[in-house]
């Protein structure tokens, strides 16, 4: 028990510091009212700390996977820390400075806010930690159930409740699926652990043929994570999702599910592991195929959807859908035994790169707002995201340091060279390739190129118009921790590639714990069977 | 002595070098020339240069003419200095290295052409004339062009000596792209100065026409050079006329063989012929050239009569053997010599401009060139570009001074009678005997060259070459006639003028205008002085001066004719050294027609029909040809004189005084001109027609430039529409799977939760179908 | 180091730039490229020219190891001169923007030199992703001069621009990263992005598997080129640039495409390209025609130019595909001499443009007469265009054309075709690419024709420029004087240029050794048939 | 789905008394009840009884790690169905927590009366 606590302890960091978030909420003092959210960014990077120093203590089907993943929750964490603060609270908290209301613990809602935020970072990481079934369910419900929440209560506008709605029932449904997965998952192997069901699953397949049930549960409730990581055919509340919440809440909504998702993916990719087909070297072929449709679905159909948008918020939700089809093509491609050619470490650090990128871009969504406070039809005042794309328009011009932001992040998104998006594209390219999944590499290949057709407009609108009337009318918002996110990712995305390498040798040892492929480096010629 | 003295000077890069020994190069070595031949081309680049200078300085005097003058009289020296200190002996002398690309060590494996240049008698005999004609005009042209001091004078005066330039490059250059260099330069100098009034759209359209129908002859030109490296493995002359590939070729067509040479190698010629073709103004790609007489009169004179038009002539002297591995490549250079020089002199005939007579004139005489080189009178064909330069560039002088004196007039209806106005007597005499020579009046040099030609067409044997005998016979009565028809209505016959537009350049080529009209026209002529304000002005020293010295030399030029007769005079000594070495028929060959081709070593069994008593021989010969049963070489001298008379008579019957004896003095009559319209008018629409120029401008915009035109348009339309709007198409896709998938996203929590489900359903159904 | 130098100073001074007030840009800029200009010509000066296949000044320095990746830079010979082209158009495309470029200079001389830097960057990398990464970059700062300076359209321009040569060059990477595993996979699962590595492993690939890295070598390259059909995007680019810009893209950024074919798809699949020359081929000659067709309807004289850089890329094209040394040496030349004459003629109508603020050939012409100086260059430049003999074009399209010529199945016979190679393309193609020497001379002197020649025309309301005098000012004629000399230098005397560039072009040529088929002997097409007794006659004359 | 079931049943070496009531029955219940929530959830209206609706979904797969756990003999699938229920009922008071909430904003529990976001 204590051995296994060992490795929890940023989990347990960051409980600690959701039950002092709640509490101190509630405090009658503004000052320490406002210490939640540095509490919160101090508790995520004690825990991310944490997570590095009980490297060694990590246990589990992949212990590599624990420090990385952690660490990079972590890092990301901070981040939407940052951007999550003044969410709930602002208007409130004027008006108490004002002195036309008096501060109302019942009424005050910052201490949840950043509690359930804590709940659902702590669940994340578990997920990460976990290593049986029942434990990673509860990880990803734990990580799941608070957004539902923060999605309601991150604006006073209408859309964020029908957000709530199709999330948290559309979730539930997402749950119940992956759920039957895992118990059927569970009747076929005969054992919840992870580490059991590898072992059971590698003497099936020994024997000739793995349980049909097993696969058939694995198959289910990879398609029931795919609402975490809000691939096709779950992905369709993600745009709505994303539009509805408040832009920071939508930032963690495309970081925090999806990375949950995608851990737990690689997980029970692992247990059933890549040494399976004709070659030894793939998933299950039923595995393979569910998720090599996935993939190839989720990237042209995220992509193409983008391509329509003209609301700035839906567009990045369904970039966020596509790029969960990239991360796919990494999942499929499996380990390996370097870097490049391993799909589960460019998984792990595209996730990284996706993080940084994609918060800096809400970040300067969520930046901007408009210049007068509006009043929702229940009488409360909120200040509007700019969410339509002419809000953008001419930012280099009007806001540099944003402008800047978004053009960076967009263009890392869109995976330019010499960016952290190029770099984490690269390897996908290469581990997808060497998996001999070469048509899925040229749809990953044609959708950047599509991908490039919206991302393009999130350039060329700041860097080139002149800001119109719709631009005027947006200001940046007086929370500068924002404009300090958006600075952050965006000198990331460029400063990281310098840093790549031990990155990437850090997401390499992370994705070195799954089952290698038995034979990894087949004679080229019979690999062009693909090709021809 | 003063060779010696050259000889000495150090040469700047030497190129010898043994050729090899086979059964029969061409040449069997080349030596170093010295060093100071380069300056031949350099002069003229060097004043090309200097004139440039003279643009920038902004130079408001005759300075350029000078320069121009002073490097072309030097260039002649040096080209004379050479040609006196030449031994017979092929020689080659490099400036630098042009091309050098290698890929192997074998024969073939290299890209080589030098800035070199390539000195034998053929080339020897071009740059003389080159070089002094230019001197000449140049002089010339510092008079007429002196109203554009300062402006245009200076531009002129370069492009005039890049010119020289160019041709020296084309004349000496060693390897087929100094050619090639020389073909294109010249061609772009003649653009420069077609264009030179670039002010008037029909000298811009003139300029623009000669340069791109010349691009269609240097395509040509361009194909055969590859065509040559590729079989020879080599681009220079030297290497390619010693080697023992061609010897072969030619020793397999001595043997009655042809059929053995490759076709690729006798295809050579094919494509050098276009180019020749396009150069030299041959049908069908003559067109350009009387349209390039919107230049300055200088220029047409130079450039598109004396020298670079014989380009083409020089080309196929030069690869004369290469056009004898070939059985039907000159056949097919005599057709279309003969049919040009017909063709070109009707129209000549119908003309009114007197400078475009000329140059149709030209071109119907290039054709004679090509016929005689074709007919394997290479000699015949090169003296006559020898005589033909001399005296075409004094008829094109004479039209210029004209046309300087009368503001631009050159409408042989509103000019008479120049003959007896003051300050014209040089003028009218230089056209008489440019005319004379022009229409062959016996025992001048155009007589002599013109009738070795003829005489060929009836000796050498060909498919139809007797009908080419004819056909030049015609033309030859032809040239005559519209000859003697410009010296009769322009400078003879009462004292009339017209001015014309205004200044130089503008001429009136009012083409629209049938006879009657004409006729109308003569009688509004002013022919007092007093009621117009317009006096002409007769040339000055500078163009009187050119005038009488080219006068002298069309004279002289007979004189030629006579030199080391052995050889067919001067010409044909200085060509029986060179490539273009007279060709003759093997008596003793069985085959009738054009077999038994050889190549003599000079003067072993050359051919001498300027001495009646050796023609005994011929007459056995069953491959020699005859004229109504006479030996041509003995009779042609009467025949074309008689022709020549002919025309000549006609010429003034139609168009004379009356009274022709009276020197001069009469009046032409409306008799005459009214004649003229009846015989004008008995042939139907055809002089109209031949006026038109046969259409041939209209036929080619109707058959090339209207559709490549329209399919220009259309090929632009379609980049718009189809190319990119297929891309745009490409671009489009995506969206509309965006459309297509968009109506899942309606927004409804049940579609969503219904779409999730039946995703997860399918994509079981799916798997458990593929996988399962 | 003198590489790294010339990466380096440009973006330096970009940043410098930046902190720094507006008015000083120009000059920071100017000095910038002329020292880099400088540099360049100690690099020329360093080259070892005689081992000029050879890579050298080699910088190394690790990167990403995790990927196998390197901060590798050499240059040989072909690299060198086009890093010379590039660094020698700097100052040209600066100097000439001083009086045309009025708002956001300073962005405007940044990117400008991050241009310059990404652009050598593509020429001096020896690491695959380097390359590529240069190759992407370069994008960015013409995406933002062309957005940002062009004209009306701009905008359009640009994004079509962009989107066209990117989508083309993702596909490319995946081709890229083909090669890259198949290396790994020959060597031992050794990942590196080695140029000279993975070419020697890319040539044992399979014919199918190499025609499928040159159609993704070729999806990235053609559209860069661009060769027919994929070349939509360059006339409006074009047009639309501001004069620096569409000098660059003219001079070096079209000259990436074709340095990439040279350097990737020549020698990464020398089977699929013997297989497929024929069909590069077709699109080279079409590409020659038809956009030369297209120039002539143009009333943009602009966009005139940009159909003819479509036309003459063909010939870079086709010598490249002809894959001898004479037409791969002339595909280089091209290459260089091509940036010169097209590169001055965009200029000189970005100089006529900022006096008449019209490029319609309807509205203004005949500037023979008031621009005796400008008129003067461009008739020059034109010529250097239509490919003049003594001037850079023809040096360069003739031995593309001979090359092409060349490139056919003679078979010696008798000692005859020694000038000949293996090759696939041949007489056919030569004739009808030459065919686009003849619309060259039409279109470009019927472009001539309208603005030099012919009577004075000036758009409605036109007004002398405040700086600028009516003719050239001295500024402007010193842009065009090194270009001009360029052209005539190496149109008289390329010797040094294809000593230069011939070892590396016949190493690229020698992998081609034993792979174009001989073909049989045809009756017709080399000997006339009818062999027989005559042959042995034949043979004993040859003696 | 069933025939996989039926191959695995035959694998399986179970003991005699299961042959009235086999696993295969427990889980055709499972699947049946999964599908009767799915359907509830994607056919009805009105929030709650689509919260009942995954509820039942969730029981379903309860059923199937009940069946198993009792399949397998050990505890295992019992535990995970205690935590399920946990869930389950955290969830049920989000449910019904976000659903007094919208019925506060519309004064209804129509699904599909939120469908502004779309697109």
């Amino acid at each position: 028990m204590a051995e296994k606590l060992a490795s929890l302890w940023p989990e347990i960091t960051l409980f600690i510091a959701t039950c002092i978030v709640m509490v101190v909420g509630l405090s009658p003092s503004a000052a320490v009212r406002r210490t939640c959210g540095l509490i919160s960014g101090v508790a995520l990077a004690a825990a991310g700390i944490l997570a590095i120093g009980t490297a060694d203590q990590a246990k589990g089907l992949m212990p590599g996977l624990l420090p990385y993943a952690k660490a990079v929750i972590a890092f990301v964490g901070v981040l939407l820390t940052m951007l999550l603060t003044g969410v709930v609270d602002r208007f409130e908290e004027e008006a108490i400075e004002k002195g036309s209301a008096g501060f109302d613990p019942l009424r005050s809602t910052r201490g949840e806010f950043f509690a359930f935020f804590l709940f659902s970072m702590t669940g994340l990481m578990l997920c990460a930690s976990a290593d049986s079934l029942i434990w990673l369910f509860l990880a990803l419900e734990l990580t799941s159930l608070p957004t539902y929440v923060m999605v309601a209560m991150s604006s006073p506008r209408q859309k964020a409740k029908e957000a709530a709605v199709k999330y948290f029932f559309l979730g539930a449904l997402g749950a119940a699926v992956f759920l039957y997965g895992f118990a059927l998952l569970y009747g076929g192997t005969g054992s919840v652990h992870l580490a059991e069901i590898q072992t059971a699953i590698a003497a099936q397949a020994a024997e000739g043929s793995i349980n049909p049930i097993a696969l058939t549960g694995l198959v289910i409730a990879l398609l029931g994570i795919a609402f975490k990581i809000a691939a096709v055919p779950m992905h369709f509340y993600a745009a709505d999702v994303y539009q509805g919440a408040a832009s920071p809440v939508a930032a963690m909504l495309a970081f925090v599910p999806k990375t949950a998702g995608f851990i737990t993916i690689i997980l029970l990719c692992a247990a059933v592991g890549w040494n399976h087909g004709p070659m030894g070297d793939q998933l299950p072929e039923i595995v393979r195929v569910t998720l090599w449709v996935m993939a190839a679905l989720t990237m042209i159909v995220g992509n193409v959807l983008a391509w329509l948008q003209s609301s700035v918020k839906r567009m990045l939700a369904y970039s966020s859908v596509a790029h969960s089809g990239y991360m796919l093509v990494g999942v499929i491609a499996g380990p390996g035994d370097a870097f490049t050619s391993s799909g589960v470490a460019a998984v792990l650090f595209y996730l990284l790169a996706y993080g940084i990128m994609n918060t800096g871009a809400f970040a300067v969504v969520s930046a901007l707002e408009t210049r007068q406070a509006a009043r929702t039809d229940t009488g409360e005042l909120v200040h509007d995201e700019a969410d339509d794309i002419n809000a953008f328009r001419g930012l280099c011009r009007h806001n540099p340091v944003l402008g800047w932001s978004m053009v960076l992040c967009a263009l890392s998104l869109l995976g330019f060279p010499l960016t952290l998006g190029f770099f984490g594209k690269l390897p996908l390219f290469t581990a997808g390739i060497d998996a001999g999944e070469i048509p899925l590499v040229v749809v990953l290949g044609i959708n950047s190129a599509i991908a490039a057709f919206y991302y393009l407009r999130l350039v060329a609108l700041p860097l080139f118009e002149h800001p119109g009337d719709e631009a005027e009318a947006y200001v940046e918002s007086p929370n500068h921790g924002r404009r300090v996110v958006g600075v952050v990712a965006a000198g990331g995305v460029l400063v990281l590639t310098v840093l790549a390498s031990p990155l990437m040798d850090a997401a390499f040892d992370a994705s070195a714990d799954a089952p290698l492929p038995v034979a990894e480096s087949e004679p080229p010629g019979e690999q062009t069977a693909s090709l021809d | 002595m003063l060779t010696d003295v050259m000889n000495s000077l150090p040469m700047l890069t030497l190129a010898a070098a043994d050729g090899a020994k086979g059964s029969g190069p061409l040449i069997e070595s080349w030596a170093a020339a010295p060093g100071w031949v380069l300056l031949i081309p350099l002069l003229p680049l060097l004043a090309a240069v200097l004139n440039v200078g003279c643009a920038i300085a902004g130079v408001k005097t005759k300075l350029p003419a000078v320069i121009t003058i002073v490097s072309l009289a030097a260039a002649f020296v040096l080209t004379a200095l050479a040609y006196l200190s030449f031994s017979g002996e092929t020689r080659i002398v490099t400036g630098w290295s042009w091309f050098d690309l290698s890929w192997g060590d074998g024969p073939g494996q290299s890209m080589k052409a030098d800035f070199g240049f390539y000195i034998d008698n053929l080339s020897l005999l071009w740059m003389l004339f080159v070089t002094g004609l230019a001197t000449l005009i140049a002089t010339y042209a510092s008079e007429y062009m002196e109203h554009d001091v300062g402006q245009g004078y200076n531009r002129f005066f370069f492009a005039f000596a890049l010119f020289v330039f160019s041709m020296s490059c084309l004349v000496l250059g060693d390897n087929l792209l100094m050619l090639y260099l020389g073909w294109e330069g010249v061609g772009l100098c003649s653009y420069l100065l077609i264009g030179y009034f670039y002010k008037k759209p029909e000298a811009v359209a003139a300029a623009k026409k000669a340069f791109i129908v010349n691009r269609i002859g240097d395509l040509g030109l361009a194909i055969g050079v590859f065509l040559t490296f590729v079989h020879f493995g080599t681009l220079e002359y030297a290497e390619l006329f010693s080697s023992e590939q061609l010897a072969g070729y030619i020793d397999a067509v001595k043997a009655g063989n042809a059929g053995d040479v490759p076709l690729m190698a006798q295809l050579i010629p094919v494509f050098l012929m276009i180019g020749a073709f396009g150069k030299s103004a041959q049908f069908p790609l003559y067109v350009w050239l009387p349209d390039a007489m919107e230049g300055p009169t200088p220029v047409s004179a130079l450039i598109h009569a004396a020298t670079m038009v014989t380009a083409g002539v020089y080309l196929i002297a030069r690869f004369y053997p290469v056009f004898l591995v070939s059985e039907w490549a000159l056949p097919v250079v005599a057709w279309i010599g003969a049919f040009t020089a017909f063709l070109a002199a009707t129209i000549g005939m119908a003309q009114f401009d007197i400078k475009r007579i000329m140059a149709y004139s030209t071109v119907s005489q290039l054709g004679y060139m090509f016929a005689g080189l074709a007919l394997l009178s290479s000699t015949g064909g090169v003296f006559h570009v020898l005589t033909h330069a001399f005296f075409k560039a004094l008829l094109f002088l004479c039209c210029g001074a004209v046309m300087h004196g009368f503001a631009g007039q050159l409408d042989l209806r509103k000019l008479s009678g120049l003959w007896s106005q003051p300050g014209w007597r040089v003028v009218s005499v230089g056209m008489l005997i440019g005319c004379i020579n022009l229409a062959g009046v016996p025992f001048t040099a155009g007589y002599f060259s013109k009738d070795m030609i003829l005489a060929e067409a009836f000796v050498t044997q060909g498919p139809g070459y007797g009908l080419i005998g004819w056909l030049l016979l015609l033309t030859a009565g032809m040239t005559a006639y519209y000859t003697f028809r410009v010296f009769f209505r322009v400078f003879v016959g009462p004292v009339r003028y017209e001015p014309g537009d205004d200044d130089h350049g503008s001429s009136d080529h009012d083409h629209e205008h049938d006879q009657s009209d004409a006729h109308g026209h003569d009688g509004h002529a002013h022919t007092d002085h007093a009621q117009h304000p317009f006096h002409p002005h007769p040339p000055r020293l500078a163009i009187n001066g050119v005038l009488a010295t080219l006068s002298v030399l069309a004279v002289l030029a007979a004189g030629l004719y006579f030199v080391t007769p052995e050889n067919k005079g001067w010409v044909g000594s200085m060509l029986k050294d060179s490539t273009a070495a007279q060709v003759y028929f093997d008596g003793e060959s069985d085959h009738p027609t054009r077999a038994g081709l050889f190549l003599i070593d000079g003067d072993a069994h050359h051919r001498d029909h300027a001495h009646a008593d050796d023609h005994a021989d011929h007459g056995e010969h069953a491959a020699h040809g005859s004229f109504l049963g006479f030996d041509p070489h003995k009779v042609m001298y009467y025949v074309s004189a008689i022709v020549g008379a002919i025309g000549i008579g006609f010429a003034a019957w139609a168009h004379g005084p009356r009274g022709a004896v009276s020197g001069f003095l009469g009046d032409r009559t409306e008799a005459a001109t009214s004649r003229m319209d009846a015989v004008a008018r008995s042939f139907g629409p055809i002089p109209k027609w031949a006026e038109h120029k046969w259409y041939v401008d209209e036929f080619y915009h109707f058959l090339f430039r209207a559709p490549l035109w329209v399919l220009s348009h259309i090929f632009h339309a379609i980049d718009k529409l189809l190319v990119d709007g297929l891309v745009n198409l490409i671009g489009y896709v995506p969206r509309a799977f965006g459309r297509l998938a968009q109506p899942g996203q309606s927004g409804v929590l049940h579609g969503y939760a219904l779409s999730m489900a039946g995703g997860v359903a399918v994509i079981l159904l799916v798997v458990m179908m593929v996988a399962g | 180091m003198l590489i790294v130098l010339l990466i380096l100073l440009p973006l330096i001074c970009a940043g410098l730039i930046v902190f720094n007030p507006k008015g000083q840009a120009k000059y920071i800029a100017t000095g910038a490229t002329l020292v880099s200009v400088v540099i360049g010509a100690i690099a020329l000066i360093q080259f070892d020219f005689s081992q000029a296949a050879l890579d050298q000044m080699v910088v190394k320095a690790p990167w990403v190891p995790a990927l196998g990746l390197e901060l590798s830079l050499a240059v040989d010979s072909v690299s060198l001169l086009l890093i010379a082209l590039t660094v020698l158009l700097g100052p040209i495309c600066v100097i000439g923007s001083f009086t045309a470029v009025k708002h956001d200079v300073k962005t405007y001389y940044a990117w400008l030199l991050v241009l310059q830097s990404a652009m050598i960057g593509v020429f001096a990398a020896r690491d695959l992703v380097l390359f590529y990464i240069c190759f992407e970059f370069t994008l960015i700062p013409m995406y933002i001069l062309i957005s940002l300076y062009g004209s009306a359209n701009r905008k359009k321009a640009a994004t079509k621009f962009f989107l066209y040569t990117f989508t083309g060059s993702v596909i490319a990477l995946a081709g890229f990263v083909y090669v890259v595993w198949f290396h790994a996979s020959l060597e031992g699962n050794s990942w590196t992005f080695d140029l000279a590595a993975l070419g020697e492993s890319a040539r044992m690939m399979e014919p199918a598997q190499q025609g499928w890295i040159l159609l993704a070598l070729l999806s990235g390259f053609a559209v860069k080129v661009p060769l027919f059909p994929v070349h939509t995007w360059l006339p409006l680019a074009h047009t639309e640039a501001p004069t620096a810009g569409s000098v660059i893209l003219a001079g070096v950024l079209l000259k990436l495409g074709t340095y990439g074919i040279y350097k990737f798809a020549l020698p990464y699949a020398p089977e699929a390209v013997v297989e497929y020359a024929p069909l590069i081929g077709v699109l080279s000659v079409v590409g020659i025609v038809y956009a030369g067709l297209i120039c002539w309807v143009q009333t943009d004289v602009k966009k005139l130019v940009a159909y003819s850089s479509v036309s003459h890329l063909g010939f870079c094209v086709l010598g490249l595909v002809a894959i001898n040394s004479v037409g791969v040496a002339g595909s280089v030349m091209y290459m260089i001499s091509h940036g010169f004459s097209t590169g001055a003629l965009f200029l000189m109508i970005g100089m006529m443009y900022e006096r008449y603020h019209t490029r319609s050939m309807r509205e203004v012409g005949g500037l023979g007469s008031t621009m005796p100086v400008w008129s003067s260059f461009m008739v020059f430049f034109v010529m250097a265009s239509v490919g003049l003999p003594g001037l850079n074009g023809f040096v360069s399209e003739i031995m593309c054309l001979m090359g092409t010529f060349q490139s056919y199945g003679w078979t010696g016979e008798g000692g005859a075709h020694p000038g000949g190679t293996l090759g696939v393309l041949g007489p056919w193609f030569a004739f009808f690419a030459g065919t686009g020497m003849i619309v060259a001379a039409m279109y470009l002197l019927i472009m001539t024709g309208k603005m030099v020649w012919g009577k004075y025309r000036e758009p409605e309301g036109h007004h002398e420029h405040d700086e600028l005098p009516t003719d050239l000012n001295a500024r402007e004629i010193g842009l065009l004087i090194p270009l001009a000399a360029g052209c005539l230098i190496f149109g008289l005397y390329p010797k040094p240029l294809l000593n230069a560039i011939e070892a590396p072009v016949n190493e690229t040529v020698a992998y081609y050794e034993g792979l174009v088929p001989v073909p049989e002997l045809e009756a017709g097409m080399t000997t006339v048939a009818n062999e027989g007794d005559h042959d042995t006659e034949h043979g004993e004359g040859d003696h | 789905m069933p025939d996989l079931v039926v191959s695995t049943l035959a694998q399986a070496d179970f003991p005699e008394v299961m042959h009235a009531i086999t696993l295969y029955h427990y889980l055709l219940v499972s699947a049946v009840m999964f599908c009767l929530g799915l359907i509830g959830f994607v056919t009805r209206r009105n929030l709650i009884i689509m919260f009942l609706c995954t509820e039942l979904m969730f029981q379903a797969a309860g059923i199937a790690l009940i069946a198993f756990g009792r399949f397998y003999l050990d505890y295992t699938g019992q535990v995970f169905v205690i935590f399920v229920l946990t869930v389950a009922a955290a969830e049920a008071a989000l449910a019904l927590a976000l659903v007094v909430l919208l019925f506060r904003r519309k004064e209804s529990l129509d699904g599909t009366a939120w469908a502004v976001l779309k697109g």
